[in-house]
């Protein structure tokens, strides 16, 4: 009975285990609750993967209203595998989180911290998870307005105006995205997702639908900091609490570009998107762009953390990359690499957190000779590092691997080259910190600095341990996320 | 004859409004949002009628009792605000 | 003419989303720029409620004798999108007084000359 | 037999109604200060409302309308007065000289 | 004979908005909007939309406002000119829009009972509403039980945003009682506000418990209700207000309406149907949605309720 | 134990306005009315509101007379009001006075001075202690209220004996 309510529950359980958190007063039992509804959450994601892989794409009607009339959850291998990462993120930061938090935030804020960690994680699954275009738009604001409270609560008064420059930008994203959807309803009367794509074939030539398309692209790239549209992303990433950055760089931007590929493929269909709005060509471009321009930025950073939080942008140029290329096996290299860079960069980000953890600043001209102080989180950010750049047996390899296949068989040859150049980028600005911890005599009080306790380390580790093992063996998530884009464009070319 | 009414009432909330946008002081405009609030309550009262859904009185009172609360507050954080500058100057 | 007064709400609507939304980007003052989302947002409202509209209809309260209603579905999400405007005011509110607390200015250039001091 | 009756009494009201309120705006729009714009309301607050609530109450005759039209009115004949008094003790506070007429003595 | 009546609302609404772009004592804007959503109300109730025209005036005209004065208050009343030109801004404007008017092009008149709109999913809500659920306000019927679980997440977002107060604003208790010098001054304010209390809490509970008849609901409710007590605040005080309902409790009514919600939804679980199935919560289906949705409106009230006074205790007790 | 009645009466009265309101006479409704009148009372103890009886004063005799009386007021200087936007030349003499009020009670001060303000042409600014401040538009409506006549009729509601 539970099992077969899963898909509701995947979404409710931390939903109420929210306003539970609310209520307890103590941090320390907000924080258990939070950790075993993430794990609880992990598992259920587990499960419900399972249950895709065997049974197919599963539907869900909620209130057990018919479809067009109520609303539907739908989830198809892509979804699952979103979840899976959202999950997966959201139970290894949760035991890194104790540590964390009560180092960076103000004692009266930890109880809430978790309350408003549990919403984005709410929102964040139940964005994926429906299949309904409105409920998206609800679920899209619970998490960004957890995430903005969250980002807020970073040590520095710069986290508030990072706060707020995201909200203002998440909320014109977001009001883009109701106004395409407004109008997509306006011409289809329905806004179950997968209605709306059978009854959009009849309206599709009007300009009213080019619009909507226009709109809710240009809101969803805000969400998810595409090229153009990322300034608020720099911000938020460095001044928020460390595992905030890392659980938001690892989630919240690929659930907009999942939210993007619903939109292309599910909703407007390959056919529509690509072919008659030429939005390939547009987000290959911005895709190139945002590689290069945000990888050359991200070299002249001092602090780790703006700098790792502009290599997320390239790497999301990397994910646009392969879904630009509207083919299954460029979809399938960039959900690959939504994977790979989840974990790549939550690693990343956690490793920085327990960096400032011990040594209170993250900027590389404070971080000389600490290799030989925190051994274990310098090796963790080096081998984090290494995946980011693309080195063979990391997870990071086999993604570009298959993004570089991609685009030969399409006959991108030129994007090969800027992936392999990139690349060298990636490997310039790793090696600023690696040159530093590891090269630089320390500083003076560098002896007092102890390496970061197990709680953190250990997490940080578990991330790494993914990337090594997908570098090892990416059998399994490369077929899933086949699997995924095969269901994405699948359903397209219906 | 409702028709008549309302437009009435649509000059007098224009008119409300030239009020509102001239100030010169906060309390004008106050006391333009305020009348307009009291003209949107008749309006909205009179459109019920003219559409003989009486239902709509429902929202003629919440809007009385909303523009009350929001005029006395309005000034009460206003005059909070004036009492403390008054103990700064001091 | 049928052309003009048929959308004539519409076009208007458009005016009103794009004044807001020329606040939000175009002002430096913070509290400014949360109005302006405001406005924004109510106007995409009244997008929503205008095409719920049918001629000669009245609202969808069922009752006897009454055959036309205009369509509920509008009202409905713009029901929720109200909720979720107030909520982005106040948090939006919410971290304008605290920058000011902080910053000493609700004005983005001045916040953007203190923060390049830092 | 009664119905006309009422109907004619329901229009006089309301458009007499009508008349007051527009006078009002009017007068909010053209008299000189803060003060003695707030008479101007009062008279739409006041006969404006009242004469446009009863036309109303003659319409909808003796039903649950009326009361809730009686409800509105009282509530008004409530808020009004107290919104407009609040309006001139906050300008008071805040130092706002009223315009005062001084041809003749106090 | 509407068609006028909403061409002239727009038109003050157009009028309006440019008036606040163009006004620089950020007070005089702060009112203007609350002036701008009383209007946007009044067009709501012409277009028919009785049930968002009660909630924007209560939202917008109300909560918003005072918001948004109180941070006034706080911040400076003016605003400084910009410092870049605004040229870019305006190009962006122009773009979009004219993207947005090029996309009216085709779409249906407004009004239009021809309107894809209007035939798919919205006549089987008007047609099937009697039958199934049982409850005349049709757009009660939609946002409760077909589409109950936006609603869901719509309580979410609003718990959301007061969580987030409390941790942006947190709450400071007030001692003193009487706040400001003038409070002796307020005798008018507070028999009024006397007299008033209790008529707006029972006119809220009105609403709640009649929005299946009328407009009104859960939501607007909350609103209501919270609308009182800052009332009761602005004549007594907000030292006062806290004592009637203490901060921890608002914290539990926040949290509490959003689980009565999601228990209802959970129950449907449990009694082997879906999630948010009222239907299987009684013998009889239609029974079951009128209890289910009487539920899940008195989750929403409480929760927004408690979550409207947590913003304005956070806001007004930053005053100091 | 007074304290009681009066709350018994304020929940009677919400009572009957709930029942005006609804319109609906279902069981299920008038429990509800029930249950909402309690807990309105309920907070208006706990907001220490119930002190003394307003609303069954509201409906005594003498009071539906002074509101009657008021309203004739009312229209006439309604009529002078108008008559004074309508005029070009606009003969306003705004003044400021104080007058004091007779009333004991806080309940009487207010609806004298929410009374003075109910009729254009004057506006009670202040109300401090038995002092009201009041702006006239005119002489002539100065002269009328500094009459007292209203003055006496509010005592009179209020049934306070003599007036000073």
């Amino acid at each position: 009975m539970l099992l077969s309510n899963l898909p509701a529950l995947q979404v409710v359980i931390p939903l109420v285990s929210a306003p539970v958190c609310l209520l307890l007063r103590n941090p320390r039992h907000a924080w258990a609750c939070a950790l075993i509804i993430s794990w609880l959450v992990l598992a259920m994601a587990l499960l419900l993967l399972q249950q895709v892989y065997t049974l197919g794409t599963i539907s869900y009607a909620i209130g057990a209203w018919a479809t067009p009339w109520g609303i539907e959850y739908r989830i198809d291998m892509a979804g699952a595998l979103m979840i899976l990462i959202i999950a997966t993120v959201g139970a290894v930061t949760m035991p890194y989180a104790w540590r964390n938090i009560q180092h960076e935030l103000h004692r009266k804020h930890t109880g809430v911290y978790y309350t408003c960690y549990l919403l984005c994680l709410t929102g964040l699954l139940g964005i994926v998870v429906t299949g309904d275009a409105f409920n998206l738009f609800v679920f899209l604001e619970i998490s960004s307005l957890s995430s903005y409270v969250l980002i807020s609560l970073g040590p520095s008064r710069r986290a508030l105006t990072a706060a707020y420059q995201y909200l203002v930008m998440g909320t014109i994203g977001a009001t883009f995205i109701l106004i395409g959807i407004g109008l997509l309803y306006m011409m289809t009367g329905t806004l179950n997702m997968q209605d709306i794509s059978q009854r959009l074939p009849e309206v599709a030539d009007t300009r009213t639908i080019r619009v909507a398309f226009a709109f809710v692209t240009v809101g969803v790239s805000i969400k998810l900091a595409l090229f153009p549209l990322h300034i608020w992303l720099p911000n938020a990433y460095t001044y928020a609490p460390s595992v905030v950055s890392a659980f938001m760089a690892a989630t919240a931007t690929k659930v907009g570009v999942y939210v993007l590929l619903r939109f292309f493929f599910t909703l407007f269909g390959l056919q529509f998107s690509f072919n008659a709005m030429h939005v390939g060509e547009i987000l290959m471009l911005l895709a190139v762009a945002a590689i290069l321009i945000a990888s050359l930025v991200a070299i002249f950073q001092d602090n780790v953390k703006r700098m790792l939080a502009y290599s997320s942008v390239a790497q999301i140029g990397y994910i646009i990359l392969g879904i630009s290329l509207a083919t299954t096996a460029g979809v399938s290299a960039g959900m690959l690499h939504l994977f790979n860079h989840a974990m790549i960069k939550g690693a990343l980000f956690m490793a920085m957190g327990c960096i400032f953890l011990r040594l209170g600043s993250v900027e590389i001209h404070n971080m000389h000779g600490l290799a030989r102080q925190m051994p274990w989180t310098m090796a963790a950010f080096v081998a984090g590092g290494l995946s980011l750049i693309g080195v063979p047996l990391t997870a990071g390899f086999i993604s570009k691997w298959y993004l570089v296949n991609a685009a030969l068989t399409d006959g991108y040859w030129p994007l090969a080259v800027l992936i392999l150049v990139s690349s060298l980028l990636a490997l310039i600005y790793i090696w600023r910190v690696v040159e530093a911890a590891y090269f630089h005599l320390p500083g003076a009080d560098m002896h007092k600095v102890r390496e970061a306790p197990a709680s953190m380390l250990i997490p940080t580790w578990l991330l790494i341990g993914v990337n090594l093992y997908v570098g090892l063996d990416a059998g399994l998530i490369t077929n899933i996320a086949q699997q995924g884009a095969a269901s994405l464009l699948g359903q397209a070319l219906q | 004859m409702f028709i008549a009414v309302s437009a009435v009432l649509l000059v007098a909330i224009a008119l409300g409004l030239v009020r509102a946008f001239r100030g010169p002081t906060l309390y004008d405009r106050v006391m333009a949002a305020n009348m307009i609030g009291t003209l949107t309550v008749l309006m909205v009262a009179v459109l019920g009628f003219m559409a003989e859904r009486p239902e709509f009185l429902d929202i003629a009172l919440v809007y009385v009792l909303i523009s009350f609360v929001s005029t006395i507050a309005v000034l009460r954080v206003y005059a909070s605000r004036v009492s403390m500058q008054g103990s700064d100057r001091k | 003419m049928t052309e003009l007064l048929g959308h004539y709400n519409y076009w208007i609507v458009i005016i009103l989303m794009m004044t807001g939304f020329y606040i939000v980007i175009a002002r430096p003052n913070l509290v400014k720029k949360v109005i302006g989302l405001f406005i924004f947002q109510t106007s995409v409202f009244i997008l929503f409620i205008s095409m719920a509209k049918i001629e000669g209809g009245t609202a969808p309260i069922i009752e006897e004798g009454l055959s036309v209603y205009s369509n509920p579905l509008p009202h409905v999400l713009i029901l929720t999108a109200i909720v979720v405007s107030l909520a982005t005011t106040a948090l939006g509110l919410a971290l304008v007084v605290r920058i000011q607390e902080a910053y000493g200015t609700s004005n983005e250039d001045d916040i953007h000359v203190q923060d390049e001091e830092d | 037999m009664m119905q006309p009756l009422l109907d004619v009494l329901s229009w006089i009201c309301l458009l007499g109604g009508a008349i007051f309120l527009l006078i009002g705006a009017i007068g909010v729009l053209r008299f000189p200060d803060f003060y003695t714009r707030l008479h101007a309301v009062s008279v739409c607050d006041t006969l404006g409302a009242g004469l446009v609530l009863v036309g109303l109450i003659f319409q909808g005759g003796l039903s649950l309308v009326t009361v809730k039209l009686l409800l509105i009115f009282y509530f008004m004949i409530f808020t009004g007065p107290t919104a407009v008094h609040a309006l001139a003790q906050a300008a008071l506070q805040s130092k706002l000289k009223p315009l005062v007429d001084d041809h003749e003595p106090r | 004979m509407e068609h006028l009546i909403d061409i002239v609302l727009l038109g003050l609404l157009m009028i309006t908005g440019f008036a606040i772009v163009r006004m620089k004592s950020l007070l005089a804007v702060a009112m203007l909007t609350s002036i701008y959503s009383l209007l946007s109300a009044s067009l709501f109730v012409v277009l028919d939309a009785v049930d968002v025209a009660l909630t924007e005036a209560a939202i917008g005209a109300g909560i918003s406002t005072i918001l948004m004065l109180a941070t006034v208050a706080l911040t400076r009343d003016e605003e400084k000119a910009p410092r870049h030109t605004p040229l870019l801004p305006l190009a962006v404007v122009t773009v979009t829009g004219a993207a947005l008017i090029y996309g009216t092009l085709d779409m249906p008149h407004y009004g239009d009972p021809a309107a894809p709109v209007h035939q798919h999913a919205a006549s089987a809500y008007l047609h099937d509403t009697p039958g199934e659920i049982g409850v005349p306000n049709v757009v009660t019927s939609v946002l409760a039980s077909y589409r109950g679980y936006d609603t869901l997440g719509e309580v979410t977002v609003i718990f959301t945003a007061g969580a987030g107060v409390l941790a942006l604003l947190g709450y400071r208790t007030r001692r003193r009682n009487i706040q400001g010098p003038g409070i002796r001054k307020l005798v008018v304010l507070r028999v009024i506000a006397k007299l008033f209390f209790p008529l707006i809490l029972l006119f809220a509970l009105y609403v709640l418990f009649h929005g299946d008849y009328g407009p009104g609901g859960g939501f607007q409710a909350g609103v209501i209700f919270a609308t009182g007590f800052i009332l009761y605040a602005l004549a007594f005080g907000l030292g006062n207000a806290q004592r009637v309902i203490h901060h921890p409790l608002l914290r539990i009514m926040a949290a509490v309406g959003v689980l009565i919600y999601a228990a209802v939804g959970i129950e449907g679980i449990l009694l082997g149907g879906k999630f948010l199935e009222y239907g299987v919560l009684a013998d009889d289906p239609v029974t079951g949605q009128h209890l289910g949705i009487m539920l899940i409106e008195l989750g929403v009230g409480i929760t927004v309720a408690a979550v409207m006074l947590i913003i304005y205790y956070g806001f007004v007790s930053r005053q100091d | 134990m007074s304290r009681l009645k009066h709350a018994i009466n304020l929940g009677l009265f919400l009572f009957a306005i709930w029942v005006l309101l609804s319109g609906h006479y279902t069981p299920l409704l008038l429990v509800l009315g029930v249950l909402s009148t309690l807990l309105v009372v309920f907070l208006a103890a706990r907001a220490d509101l119930i002190d003394r009886e307003i609303y069954p004063i509201l409906l005594k005799a003498s009071v539906l007379f002074y509101w009657f009386w008021l309203g004739r007021e009312i229209i006439k200087s309604n009529i002078n009001v108008a008559r004074l936007i309508l005029d070009p030349a606009m003969p306003i003499s705004p003044n400021v006075f104080t007058v004091r009020a007779f009333q004991k009670t806080e309940l009487g001060r207010v609806t004298y001075a929410n009374s003075i303000t109910l009729v254009p042409g004057t506006v009670a600014m202040d109300v401090e202690e038995d002092v009201i401040t009041v702006h006239a538009l005119t002489m002539a409506a100065a002269k009328d209220l500094k009459r007292g006549d209203m003055n006496r009729r509010v005592c009179h509601v209020e049934g306070v004996f003599p007036c000073s």
